[in-house]
């Protein structure tokens, strides 16, 4: 199996998608001429010509707007906005009509487009290229959220969105794009959308998380485990919406303790509605107050601070012994 | 050239085919089957009765806010005539004429504006799309539909109906822009009725006209007579032409008046005078193709009368089969959770579940 | 002192601020000649001229985005977006520019606006009339979410909102609209943002809400005290964003039970924030789970089931008594 | 007049005064104080020469992205040389030139892209206002603040620059539309540098000019040589006049031409010929304007030579400067809860005393 950073690995998923079915097209700015600024939809344009990878105007809401017409019409788009810091010129399309045409319409159209935009800080960039506003989407019914945490499940979890008959939106940590790579098999992968994965087992503690923040609170679960002898169950959640609380109460009743680890400000935040659920439904197993690790409420500082800005492994392993002493 | 005019490549036009005194220009008069001509007409009588039912019903509560279309049957039936079945047509909320023309029931717009979303199931076959209440954002839609048909190699246009007020939405802008750089088969159709709610066409924008907007994105843009259904019906039908043979979208400005309220929530003697609404009255794009078709001999007061009867029946009927359906639909509440995926997700259904609790123990109260 | 509706009292705060102070201006779609689609600027142009009372084009992006623009010149503009299912076309305005241009600026400019729209369902609308999306706002760092729940509270936290120095979303529930009138003083008042009332005392269980689900919650509270005996404390948020835990744990930890009610869909919505921050503040006093009372996860339906979908006393109650006996 | 075409208020105009071959229209040439023809000079290669600086500096890492001007200065400088100080400058994140023109520090810009967002204080009495990088928002904003001067009698124009991308965003055509309506004395500046990162004018629209997107508004356009500051500047002046003495907005389209990168992230060979780039290096603004300033007499080698050696000083010492300022920065991550609202909010105080403390720790360890 060929290792491959998460870049080559969205890239491979777009390729054979597009090589299956041709009702998967690729649209936004620079995706095609360019390869895209992160060189994800690199190669398409060469292999899929120009009526399938379609260089756009400079306008998102044209971009998913027009998505919509094309999945009502039966194609697959797979839309990219350049940074999700600008999907928010498109937020009255989304919620208005991409999660509504199925509802609408009583099941007539259905909208199985993927709206594919980069997310997250840590990579020294510009103001609104640092943002994670996933919380809008997994608050809009009628939306799936999707937030993958590496090369291999972001290649499944692509393909997954892509045959999803209703609309999805992808985040892909910039952070994580070239950090490492990892084998991905040239044969097809799926990863059912909704489905949480429990990434390192243990019995203490568990940490709940996703996208680019797996990364550190893998490295507080190790330190954990050779400074305190502390045994976190990681659980990577890898969809926001469905939320599959299923995996993380069962693991969060076997250990009685959690941290929760998102880099999106705190407030009205995703470690909130898992908090939620998990009053809801493991009230009773909690030996310890939830803990949350995430970004601060604030604006995303330019770069000179987002590494304080964002959690850290100690920040996740600070919080973890806090909810190991209640 | 240090200092120079720059040419464009398009101009905008003026059409008007049968003006408002009934005079009719026969060069460029339509050949059109009798068929059709009566088919349009009786598409128009029976939006105009429609609408003052629906009002009737809105008055005695028995649905809530819509839309009348009253004045605009001629820009809407016009140009929807234009279209083939294969065609399709993105509409916005008050554009019940062209729907219903085009295949929808009248008891699914009851439906809808009786409260019950169940309305909205569009009849297999009917290529519209259901209604678009945000101003303007259904245009994307538009151009991102054809750009699907040209890709299918498909040979459909698009026709999208939106207001004087949405070419103010930068949806409309971009759409349009969307349209000219793949040059895909929309017909942009402005229904421009001088007001978008209280706000008169002249506060709207500083633009003479609608149309020249195309002049922005490269596209033709036309004015028509959208009280003139000969003129709005020809526009329309060059513009589907073009869309269809591959040279791209073009918009056309159907000037037209709203006689009746934006919606029955409105109350338009605020902000516009008696007299004004009288001007239109008289411009009444009904009474003008009536006449027209009478002195063809297409139809007498005879025949009319019993269309109106006909027209008449098929809405009480349409009105009868709503209200009936809407009270077996009274039950069923818990529908709320369909379509809204594919697929109902875990919580979903748990919540669902709670609900149907809730309803059991009221009902057991 | 008169009695009034809180169309009538916001009305009374916006021509009393525009008395005292010509920065405050007013601009929206139809909010002059027609004196705003449910009133509330009723009077203005007449009083105030054109220049200040500003009917616009129908653009909502540019409503708040000029809005953005007058505020850093000095002014106080209160704009209107007809209904909040259409502030979504202005979002990328919202999130980019009205919330960060104190803090891009270093505080050299700030945006004093109020962005003012109405909400919620059970007025039987058409599609997206009915929308709670308060949490959009409410996660967005730099930004208050206020909500009242009745005429006087209206009228002083309008007045607050307007001479706030920082950007305001100002939630107007249409049910509430013209549903009942209260005292509303003709001399000022003001109230301040970013703090909670206690509405109701109670010692056995504590309700947490605002805005129109104030209503249904005392409903119920009444209905418990009448039927099971048990005082129940309802606290009416006013401010969603700051939210003002410190009332809300206060109660808490002297009552141990909570409901939470919110019209918006539950999953990522207001009850999870206030949630989580009662784990994080007031885990040891809690003695069942906290119950949310919210809007499905669905989108709002046409009007025929809309009470179905609104919570109501019947679901507080309910909930409640679920609470109690746990 | 049934079939007619409309004839519409305004058309766009082209202006060029000092061509690409040094020729100059001695009857459009504009009649500029020395001062101010030498401050332009020098503001153009004061950019040039940052640009470049800068360049270095993010090559070796010690700053993050930005966005070359190279190429665009006499658009740049040319247009903001027409405004007071009084007036208002709104920019995007290539206009490094104007604001610097207009008094904002050079070592504020890096401090920015060195990632502190402190650089973005501006000094007192500046009326620019700070990057806006969310293509074509900041036309709304100039928008609102004409009409906020208009509201308040003043007599200053505002100055709005976007690119030839921004003019798809839905944002550009309210603000356009929106000045339009209300009059506001406002100065579209549009820097058609022909890409819009890979895309390069004829994919962004169908339209022939962007000037011509103005008549979609009502509004004067006009189309000038990007590249000759003296049309440039004549346009500007002109534009400004109509905004400052109450006769509303224009839109100015500057052809002119990214000599560089999009930002240090982009690889433009992918996207463009070598062949097309040198095209246009013959078009620099900068040597064709000192030749004119030369054959003027008010230029030689010598001062040139001179000129270049002040700047590269002042550019090093705003270099050292911003150096030292981001050593001392850089234990100031608490500020980063500054500013976020007038006063903060209890719960943020929480926030900001828990990461207190995690660098308190981190200090300790
Ligand atoms: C985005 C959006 N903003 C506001 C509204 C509220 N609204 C409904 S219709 C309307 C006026 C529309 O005017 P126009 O486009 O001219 O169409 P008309 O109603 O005249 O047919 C407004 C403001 C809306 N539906 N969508
Ligand atoms: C709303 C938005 N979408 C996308 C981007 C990413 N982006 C930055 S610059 C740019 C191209 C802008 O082109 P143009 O307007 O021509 O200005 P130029 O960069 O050529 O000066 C893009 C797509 C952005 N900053 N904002
Ligand atoms: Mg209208
Ligand atoms: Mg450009």
């Amino acid at each position: 199996m060929p290792k491959m950073t998460m870049v080559e690995a969205l890239n491979l998923a777009l390729h054979q998608e597009m090589e299956k079915d041709d009702r998967v097209i690729v649209l936004g700015e620079d995706v095609a001429v360019d390869g895209g600024v992160y060189r994800v939809t690199e190669g398409l344009l060469e292999e899929f010509g120009e009526e399938r990878v379609i260089d756009t105007p400079l306008a998102e809401a044209s971009i998913i707007g027009a998505s919509i017409g094309m999945a009502v019409y039966g194609l697959r788009p797979v839309c990219e906005v350049q940074f999700s810091g600008f999907s928010y010129f498109g937020m009255h399309q989304i919620e208005s009509h991409a999660a509504r045409m199925r509802w609408r319409s009583r099941g007539g159209y259905h909208v199985p487009m993927v709206l594919r935009t980069p997310y997250g800080a840590g990579i020294r960039a510009l103001e609104h290229h640092s943002e994670s506003r996933e919380a809008y989407y997994a608050h809009t019914p009628g939306l799936k959220m999707v937030i993958p945490s590496g090369p291999r499940n972001a290649r499944a979890l692509l393909v997954s969105a892509i045959r999803d008959p209703d609309p999805v939106v992808f985040y892909e940590a910039k952070a994580v794009y070239r950090a490492f790579r990892e084998e991905v098999p040239e044969e097809e992968e799926t990863f059912p959308i909704g489905k949480a994965q429990v990434v390192r087992e243990g019995d203490n503690l568990t940490i709940i998380t996703y996208g680019a923040m797996l990364q550190p609170s893998l490295e507080a679960a190790d330190t954990l485990d050779e400074e305190d002898g502390v045994q976190a169950e990681v659980i990577d959640l890898l969809s926001i919406s469905p939320l599959d609380h299923e995996t993380f109460v069962n693991s969060v009743n076997k250990t009685g303790r959690v941290v929760i680890v998102n880099e999106a400000p705190r407030s009205f935040g995703p470690a909130a509605e898992i908090t939620a659920r998990l009053v809801e439904k493991s009230f009773w197993y909690l030996e310890a107050p939830v803990q949350r690790v995430t970004g601060y409420d604030v604006i995303v500082p330019l770069f000179a601070y987002e590494d304080v800005y964002l959690p850290d492994a100690k920040r996740i392993v600070r919080a973890a012994r806090e909810a190991l002493s209640a | 050239m240090p200092r120079s005019m720059i040419e464009l490549p398009y101009q905008i036009e003026y059409l008007s085919i049968l003006d408002e005194e009934g005079k009719l220009d026969k060069e460029l008069e339509p050949d059109l089957s009798e068929d059709l001509l009566l088919e349009m007409h009786r598409a128009m009588l029976l939006s105009r009765r429609l609408d003052e039912r629906m009002l009737n019903l809105q008055r005695q509560g028995r649905i809530g806010t819509f839309a009348p279309v009253k004045g605009q049957e001629a820009s809407q039936i016009g140009s929807a005539a234009a279209l083939d079945e294969s065609d399709w047509l993105v509409q916005s909320y008050r554009d019940q004429a062209a729907a219903v023309y085009r295949g929808q029931s009248i008891e699914s717009f009851l439906l809808v504006y009786g409260g019950f979303f169940q309305g909205n199931q569009l009849p297999e076959g009917v290529h519209n799309l259901p209604v678009a209440v945000p101003v303007g954002t259904q245009t994307l839609h538009a151009a991102g539909l054809a750009y699907a048909i040209k890709y299918r190699g498909d040979e459909s246009a698009v026709m999208v109906y939106f207001g004087d007020g949405a070419t103010s939405e930068g949806d409309f802008h971009e759409a349009m822009n969307f349209a000219g750089v793949f040059q895909t088969p929309v017909v942009f159709v402005c229904q421009n009725n001088q007001y978008a709610i209280s706000i008169p066409r002249e506060h709207q924008t500083r633009s003479k006209t609608l149309a020249q907007k195309a002049l922005a994105y490269g596209l033709p843009g036309m004015q028509v007579d959208g009280n003139d259904i000969l003129a709005v019906y020809v526009a329309a039908q060059e513009a589907v032409e073009r869309a269809r043979s591959g040279e791209g979208a073009t918009m056309i400005e159907c000037l037209t008046y709203r006689l009746s309220l934006h919606t029955t929530a409105d109350d338009p003697t605020r902000y516009r005078s008696e007299e004004e609404v009288e001007q239109w009255e008289k411009r009444d794009p009904i009474p003008r193709f009536q006449n027209y078709l009478q002195e063809k001999d297409l139809l007498t007061d005879q025949k009319i009368g019993d269309l109106e009867e006909e027209i008449e029946e098929q809405i009480q009927q349409a009105v009868d089969r709503a209200e009936e359906q809407m009270k077996e639909l009274e039950a069923e509440a818990l529908s709320m959770f369909d379509h809204i995926y594919a697929e109902m997700p875990p919580y979903l259904e748990e919540q669902r579940q709670a609900l149907e609790e809730v309803l059991a123990e009221k009902e057991g109260a």
